[in-house]
């Protein structure tokens, strides 16, 4: 993984959030307080705004000043989460020298932990984790070392709209929509929809490659 | 959305430079990243800092001051301020007994605040807010969400503080004064976020939202409008039956009784509900013997008012009576 | 309509009597006729009682207390009170030295106060309030509306009066603080008087009415909504025209900036509000030594704001920074 | 005038005021502040409601009864002007004796006196001056000793509508639409509207008697 990719991915991520501004909107507005779209937005903005400073980083020095950036401009229950995901993934790179699959699919789990352990949730509680834990689960499995990255990141795709759509269903017990109760059934978390969004769009990216 | 906004971009600083112009005698704006501080730095005390989105001016700007806040910390609006934010406000409010952070329980209020504790390189406590009773089974979440008796718990916290309390004792008053209150807003209208540009939520000419969060968040249930003292009743109710869940007799003790406008409601109303809140209380057997009635936690431009209500002790009425100088609240010399 | 309310003929009952609950140690209200006085009588000093249409709280009710009022005359909402309120206020107030009267200049309320100091068995005077500089042509008119200044001349006159001042010298003070205030209101949205049910006024969403009145009242004119800078350029620039045409250089005095909520404008906007304010003050040379943020003259549930400024001399900042302690206003020991 | 006539009278304003809800509230909206039709009914309720004491009075005495208690009871700018209006009757019908149509155009006049006096206006002021001078110099004018009660209120109703009608293009200089200017133009005056409809009322009453 590049430097390059990460900035290319940023871009991504961006073109997708401002995309789907309807829909993360909505979805906050919902089951929360309608401020999930803007927080995505201002966070995917900034990391495209400092582009030029992450291309002189490492992929994990880009990762983990991404994930500071994140830290100190999104707030709100995503900031926190989403840094803390950039900041432990920049330390699995830093930790390993290679750029295998395998290790970035560690570092990936690496991030999914430093979310469960800052939130304190787990899968099935209605948050962006029921779609990262099974995405980084999927990808654990089909990280081997001549595993087609094509394939696997098809898979993700899949496996992330998957997980988005499980929310739907859901009573939350963690996040703002946590006081909802049954009132929170047939909505999706925004959450997961904007994780989901954020890992089609690398993927595609990579697929691309 | 017709708001009184130049650019949606600089809506924050601007209306915080006009606080801090507004109120150039006795707080200090630091922006990027923001915070506000007393302009006259405390000494040797415990530096009470609290903090969350913009839009429920005047929380938590308005209540720095000495007796209450040394330092806040305002997020863009209805988020939750970043950990950088609090960091340096800590490292300019610091006194040299610690840092005590009041954070209402929210989600993301909760991670930012606890990863500057971490990063923190002096001492520090948190007070979680949660007095909203309109989150019932509180066994399926990760907790009630602190609103309207955030006021009281700052400004006892503050008022101790002020005494050169240490941030032990600072703490427990804090937890103290929100295991001991309880509130429960109804809406009449939805806010709109500037950001957003039309309302977090739809509801009827006939309809109110019972519970609702101080984000415009759903709340217990939707139902049909109707008179003042049905709804007050209600909220009287859902309070009375919280504390008795929480093992609290409300009868045997003094209250404060707070009526809180959410942003567009008028004190005319106001007044009114606090009339049929405290009948309804005395009915009980509920002794109010300290009152507040005004815009003190809003929501933005939501027509709607939350119902508080604190059971006092000789301690937390004396800290409630103390000396305040702020902007929001203010009494005493 | 969605109101905070039971039946239409009991809202300023039940209102008053909560406002009187909620500061029960600071004010009595009487009912039938309706009156508010302080709770703790006044010894040898003037009188000073206001009193107008309900609906704008907490004038006046709300500046009743040590330093401001000594009693307060609710009419109906957006009505004038009637002269026999006014004259058992005045009973109750009396205090050996006078009656002196606060008056808004409104057709309804000059008359119906004039009635009651003809019949009134002590002597008195009357402060006619007309700060409104949205009232163009005063030679056309019987003179401009009285509005949120009002707050300013009775902190002032209030503050004199404690002194002991004699009934001329309090007059006075309150027409020359009256000369030397101007103001101006925006709305956003109508207000919704309680027994009407409907808006008073129809506001396109894209429209905002430059000069209304604080029940409503038509402006200067309906103008199309824009940014928050150039509707409060119109309103400073309304306010040093008005001044020049008095024959005020506004620039050669320190001056008090008063930015005022109608009801349903969050506080986030006021102080947005207030920044630009100060800020084109301060290009035209005058400085704001003293200012005022917040719900102070309210049209119920008004969406709007007004600008205040108030030329200050060292009599009136004197009087201004005063002790004042009243449910809607209160600093100093 | 007998005490009876003057509680049907009052009965049948309190009639018009209320049929004319709509018509009241609009026009105060338009140019004043929206209260009138409330002010005027509030009147006109409290009239009716004390008819069991005004019964046991004297036609001079009901009257300024009636003024004493619109004064405490209207409030705003109608109250004490149609308070003025009927203290000041009184006392004429106190002065004299007889009941003649006369004396009875002669009290009518000494209170639109007291209105201008306390209102410091004057006719095409936009006000209910604009109805009640008219009205009142064409009653002192046939109010002949043997003046066709019939044709007389016929008239009165006539000049009522018309002085109505004309403050429909005129500027406003008292009252609370005075701030407006040209903005109040194409608009009817609130109390003139009223005052013309009780005068409506009250002469439809004495042509059926
Ligand atoms: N404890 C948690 N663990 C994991 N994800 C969470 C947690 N709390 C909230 N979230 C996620 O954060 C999303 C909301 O983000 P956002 O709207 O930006 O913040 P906020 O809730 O503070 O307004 C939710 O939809 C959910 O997916
Ligand atoms: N100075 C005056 N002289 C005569 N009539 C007046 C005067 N001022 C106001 N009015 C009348 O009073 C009417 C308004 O009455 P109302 O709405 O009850 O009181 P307010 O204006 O105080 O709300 C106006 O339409 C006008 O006819
Ligand atoms: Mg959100
Ligand atoms: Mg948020
Ligand atoms: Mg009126
Ligand atoms: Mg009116």
């Amino acid at each position: 993984m590049k430097t390059e990719f990460i900035i290319a991915a940023a871009k991504a991520i961006q073109q997708t959030i401002l995309a789907n501004e309807n829909t993360l909107e909505s979805l906050d507005r919902a089951i929360g307080d309608g401020d999930h779209y803007i927080n995505m937005k201002r966070g995917a903005n900034t990391i495209v705004d400092i582009q030029a400073e992450l291309a002189s980083l490492a992929p994990n020095e880009a990762i983990n000043k991404i994930g500071l950036k994140l830290l100190s401009t999104i707030g709100g229950a995503s900031g926190p989460l989403l840094a803390s995901f950039f900041m432990a993934m920049a330390k699995v790179l830093r930790e390993n020298g290679d750029e295998s699959l395998l290790k970035i699919a560690a570092a990936f789990a690496a991030g999914v932990q430093a979310i469960i352990q800052r939130g304190k949730a787990d899968i099935g509680e209605k948050t962006m984790l029921d779609v990262l834990i099974p995405v980084s689960n999927q990808f654990k499995l089909l990280a081997t070392p001549n595993g087609d990255i094509k394939l696997i990141c098809a898979t993700l795709i899949n496996t992330a709209e998957q997980g988005m759509q499980s929310t739907k269903d859901l009573i939350a017990t963690k996040g703002r929509a946590a006081g909802l109760g049954d009132r929170a059934i047939g909505h999706i978390d925004p959450g997961a929809k904007s994780c989901q969004l954020m890992i089609e769009a690398v993927c595609k990216l990579a697929m691309e490659a | 959305m017709k708001k009184f906004i130049n650019h949606l971009d600089n809506v924050l600083v601007e209306s915080l430079s006009g606080f801090a112009a507004a109120h150039a005698d006795s707080v200090t704006l630091h922006l990027d990243p923001h915070f506000i501080t007393r302009k006259n730095k405390a000494v040797n005390k415990v530096a009470i800092i609290s903090g969350g989105g913009s839009g429920h001016e005047p929380l938590h700007s308005g209540y720095i001051g000495v007796g209450m806040l040394d330092a806040a910390c305002p997020g863009h609006v209805f988020t939750s301020p970043t950990p950088d934010q609090m960091l340096l406000a800590a490292e300019a409010a610091h006194a040299d007994k610690g840092i005590l952070f009041i954070v209402k329980n929210y989600a993301g209020d909760v991670m930012n605040f606890e990863m500057a504790a971490e990063m923190l390189p002096f001492e520090s406590a948190t007070v979680l807010t949660s007095d909203d009773c309109a989150v019932i089974n509180s066994t399926y979440t990760n907790g009630r969400r602190g609103v309207a008796g955030t006021v009281i718990v700052e400004k006892c916290v503050g008022s101790l503080a002020e005494t050169g309390a240490n941030l032990q004792a600072c703490k427990a008053l804090g937890d103290k004064v929100n295991s001991r209150t309880a509130s429960i807003g109804v809406a009449l209208t939805s806010c709109i976020v500037p950001a957003a540009g039309r309302p977090t939520f739809n509801i009827d000419d006939n309809e109110l939202e019972m519970g609702v969060g101080i984000h415009g968040e759903p709340g217990r249930r939707r139902e049909t409008m109707r008179e003042a003292d049905a709804i007050v009743r209600d909220c009287v109710d859902a309070i009375l039956t919280d504390f008795k869940t929480r093992n609290f007799e409300p009868n045997k003790h003094e209250a404060l009784l707070l009526i809180n406008g959410f942003g567009a409601t008028p004190l005319m109303e106001l007044y009114l509900i606090y009339n049929t809140a405290a009948k309804l209380c005395k009915q009980q057997g509920i002794q109010i013997s300290r009152s507040l009635v005004g815009n003190y936690t809003t929501a933005l431009d939501m027509a709607g008012a939350s119902v508080t209500l604190c059971l006092l002790d000789d301690e937390i009425k004396q800290h409630w009576d103390s000396p305040v100088h702020t902007a929001g609240l203010r009494w005493g010399s």
